[in-house]
């Protein structure tokens, strides 16, 4: 009873502390200082149409970067505490013949459209974590319909390698032949609004999607446990 | 009526999920109950962040047809709050995913989920 | 207001016709196996007629919406199918009503032939 | 103002599920309350003019989250059994 109580004297706390926080806040009707000057000067100097996009990749480069590496030490440790076993009880009921048909059309159709969604981040909504989001739903749809797929973590772990090497030396490269760290105007930045425009910033995102495509899939992967052929 | 606005909906609806999360942390045994608290506590904070770089009748930060660049900062909305967000659901991901690890992990060694039968650190 | 467009708007106001009857059929059906079924035939057409009228009023998005008509018409009655499959595998009650159920029937069938050990009807 | 209702009707249906998800009896519910939650904040940032947080949510929030939490108590379930 009297752990009820401190609980909800706990949350009384937070509630007010909240309403002390939210009583300042009025509507902004327009942009603060450091958005302003994303919105003005980001188009000519990144050439992205989404300005999220020119955001993640180039003005806050580095957080990106950090916050691949808190994934990869995510997938980790999961793959360090769940290791997988061999499921020694009896096979489960045999999987429905329409799911596996229907994931041998869609599992190759949802990677292709993660990939659209990453290789367009800097035209339209979306960007590599979409992608990589959505390549790694396609994983754990593909996990679903085969369980006793024997998917190779090598591949995985080579991909994510190589694809977060590339990415530390696209930003290295900016440092020698542009502004700085992970500037993107190593390549020409085009016409702004078509594919290949915006300079890095495709090739960026398309390597953030395929490793955090590939974490993702990982984590996926460790959680499931492959079962015996039927 | 000045407070029946978008901005101040979200921002109270986000409020009080972070209120429930806690709740839901604190008052539940269940370590798999107390996970989903984070997770909706998670998604509380990123309403309100969003909620916070809002602009009243703005557009969504993309430049297109509609959107040009000349006039673009008098009518789009903050893109600085949502680059946030957008990499810190995919932490909460991460986050998410690590404590199940160790949950099950805990489950596997004291054969419980109830958070008052793990006393190997009370004193 | 062309014809083409009061054309699609018509279909589109079908395809809600057919949704509002799949929510009535949800809350109407007395068990779980009917009421997926009533869910997901009147949700798909309803979807897929509403797409396409969206498609008519607006021609230029028509590419688009019929991969998306493609890809509701592919994973609607997969995702339905695997749920009704689980919900069997875990004998949820049927209606009184229900007279025939094959895949019991199907699975008896299997297991005696099983046990008849006859390698030959593998196949 | 027709945001603003929409708005309304989505943050009191994110409570609701919000609760249902605490104090749901079965754990499959509360994970698949939590899901909903997720959904329809997904609805609320594309609301407030945030398509790529709206993806991002959508699929990571309510798809690849939802999945890994059953995974977790699909093998809590089996070490339960052993």
């Amino acid at each position: 009873m009297i752990k009820k109580l401190i609980y909800i004297l706990v949350l009384v706390g937070a509630g007010i502390i909240m309403a002390q926080l939210f009583a300042g806040f009025s509507g902004s009707t327009e942009l603060s200082e450091t958005a302003r000057y994303y919105v003005e000067s980001g188009p000519e100097e990144t050439g992205a149409a989404n300005l999220v996009t020119a955001v993640i990749v180039t003005y806050r480069g580095l957080d990106t970067l950090g916050e691949v590496t808190i994934l990869f030490t995510v997938a980790a440790i999961i793959a360090f505490f769940m290791k997988t076993r061999e499921q020694r009880d009896k096979p489960k009921r045999r999987v429905s013949e329409i799911l596996t048909t229907g994931a041998r059309i869609l599992v190759p159709g949802t990677m292709l459209f993660g990939a659209y969604i990453f290789i367009n981040g800097h035209l339209s909504p979306g960007g590599g974590f979409q992608g990589g989001a959505i390549i790694a739903s396609g994983f754990a749809l593909m996990l679903l319909a085969f369980p006793q797929a024997n998917l190779s973590h090598k591949t995985i772990r080579w991909v994510e390698s190589i694809s977060g090497f590339s990415f530390v030396i696209i930003g290295v490269l900016g440092i020698f032949m542009a502004g700085g760290f992970l500037d993107n105007s190593i390549l020409p930045l085009g016409n702004f609004g078509s594919l290949f425009s915006a300079g890095a910033i495709p090739i960026i995102y398309i390597f953030i999607g395929l490793k955090v495509g590939a974490e993702l899939s990982n984590v996926v992967g460790h959680m499931h446990e492959k079962q015996k052929e039927i | 009526m000045e407070i029946f606005q978008l901005e101040y909906i979200t921002l109270i609806t986000g409020g009080l999920l972070v209120l429930t999360g806690l709740w839901g942390i604190i008052s539940q045994k269940n370590l798999i109950r107390m996970v989903i608290g984070f997770s909706l506590f998670d998604t509380g904070l990123h309403v309100i962040m969003i909620s916070i770089g809002y602009i009243r009748n703005g557009t969504a930060p993309i430049l297109d047809k509609a959107v040009d660049k000349v006039n673009a900062a008098g009518q789009i909305v903050d893109p600085l709050p949502q680059a946030l967000v957008l990499t810190a659901i995919v932490i909460g991901l991460g986050v998410t995913a690590l404590m199940l690890a160790y949950v099950v992990r805990l489950h596997k060694e004291k054969g419980s989920l109830n958070i008052t039968n793990f006393k190997d650190l009370k004193w | 207001m062309e014809t083409i467009e009061i054309i699609g708007a018509l279909i589109t106001l079908a395809g809600s016709i057919f949704l509002v009857l799949g929510s009535l059929g949800l809350v109407r059906m007395p068990d779980l196996y009917t009421r997926i079924q009533a869910g997901t035939k009147a949700s798909t057409l309803g979807t897929i007629l509403t797409l396409f009228g969206l498609g008519l009023i607006h021609l230029d998005w028509m590419g688009k919406l019929i991969i998306l008509i493609l890809f509701v018409l592919l994973t609607n009655p997969i995702s339905s199918h695997i749920l009704a499959r689980s919900a069997h595998y875990i004998k949820t009650p049927v209606s009184k009503l229900t007279k025939v159920d094959k895949l019991k029937d199907k699975e008896t069938e299997k297991t005696s032939e099983a046990n008849h050990t006859n390698p030959e009807d593998e196949l | 103002m027709n945001m603003t209702w929409i708005a309304l009707i989505i943050g009191l249906i994110m409570l609701i599920m919000a609760f249902a998800a605490i104090y749901a009896k079965k754990l499959a519910v509360a994970i698949i309350a939590a899901g909903v939650v997720s959904l329809l904040a997904s609805i609320l940032y594309l609301t407030l003019a945030a398509p790529d947080v709206a993806m991002t949510e959508a699929a990571i929030g309510s798809g690849l989250s939802t999945i890994i939490f059953f995974y977790a108590i699909n093998k809590i379930r089996k070490q339960s059994h052993d």
